[in-house]
């Protein structure tokens, strides 16, 4: 079990009600962490242009996540 | 360079900071809040940012278009908050030896920009309801398979 | 649109001209002086143009980029007289529901201005003599011939 | 025998030392015009970007002149 610190942003935020939260949680990768929250963000899978970042570095969705690490989960992005 | 900024993005301002005696091209790109998108009468638009990460990710692209297109100045301002119709909401501009070269980079910039960087826009619809642009779709999906 | 002046070009007034509510694109263009051309230092330029067909062939130029990508709106202005390092000699704008079009557009009309308008420029160089861009090389085939 | 009026512009104006003149040529295209008037112009052919107008009329070097036209005569053209 490690302990992950997780944040919603835009509509993820909106559908989580949260900015973020501090779960426990049985991950190996950024796509657990996905898959373990998706009762908040509201989303089945990573579609589209959602992307992932550990500690504001952008990762994949194989990217791994350690204990302590937190996880900033990405909505499909619209700039300009 | 990027910045991200709250108040109106002065174009012709920014510009200038580009300038360079070997400089012979400029190619600026803005992107205007419109009034319709995908069929629907747009009031106005909120655009939010994950500041650390567009800065550095925007960084990156730009390094990127400077290592394929050599001597080039490139900048770029992103505005947050609450846009109306007619508004700048993005400001790419470039400076090169050649016109080729600023075209090709400002067009390299603003593409990757526009899928890379952590910004969400959310549009309020003159019916009165709102969304998350490229968003909703993926919460049906999600709806669905709950 | 297209017009030339003797005055300096304010790409910021002149791109207010080009808004629509119904465009979410900017494309902007500018040409500047620069301080080197073929390998030579290039202290000032001076421009000719004829206006009567500067006007009518760039206006053709601009209704053939609108026939190309409808819903623009276009616009050019062109410098004469003596510029210095760093003025802007050229500027063309388009405006356009999208972005692809904004760019593909602008960068049709400068090509073509570029090749297509009666507009002649003499460099002044640091070693005290001019020239005509692109005319020399003409000049010396026709000394030969002669 | 046509009269035609030939201006000169930009470096073609420079060598000819003159901005038009009226002359009686035998002539029935641009192309004449511009090989009758090479002592003034300086230039063998219309080489490049040079081009030519009949009456404020952007025209081939094939296009046909008459008795009373004026035909402007540019060298290579260099805009923006």
């Amino acid at each position: 079990m490690k302990t992950i610190t997780v944040r919603y942003f835009a509509m993820f935020r909106e559908h989580a009600g949260l900015d973020e939260e501090t779960l426990t949680l049985e991950v190996a990768t950024t796509a657990d962490v996905f898959g373990a929250t998706r009762h908040r963000h509201g989303s089945a899978q990573p579609n589209g242009h959602c992307k992932v970042a550990v500690n504001d570095v952008m990762a994949d969705w194989d990217s791994p996540v350690s204990d302590g690490d937190t996880v900033l989960l990405f909505p499909p992005v619209a700039g300009g | 360079m990027i910045t991200l900024t709250t108040a109106e993005i002065r174009p012709d301002e920014l510009r200038r900071q580009l300038f360079d005696p070997a400089a012979g091209a400029y190619c600026g790109f803005e992107g205007w809040i419109r009034n319709r998108n995908e069929g629907q009468n747009v009031l106005r638009l909120e655009y939010e940012a994950y500041e650390p990460l567009v800065l550095s990710e925007g960084e990156a692209v730009i390094e990127e278009a400077r290592l394929q297109f050599p001597h080039l100045h490139a900048h770029c301002v992103h505005r947050t908050g609450l846009l109306e119709i007619g508004d700048c909401a993005v400001w790419v501009g470039v400076s090169s030896p050649h016109r080729d070269e600023a075209f090709s980079a400002c067009r390299y910039i603003i593409d990757h920009l526009k899928v890379r960087l952590p910004i969400w826009k959310k549009e309020y619809y003159e019916d009165g309801h709102s969304g998350w642009v490229n968003c909703e779709q993926c919460a049906k999906h999600g709806a669905a398979a709950l």
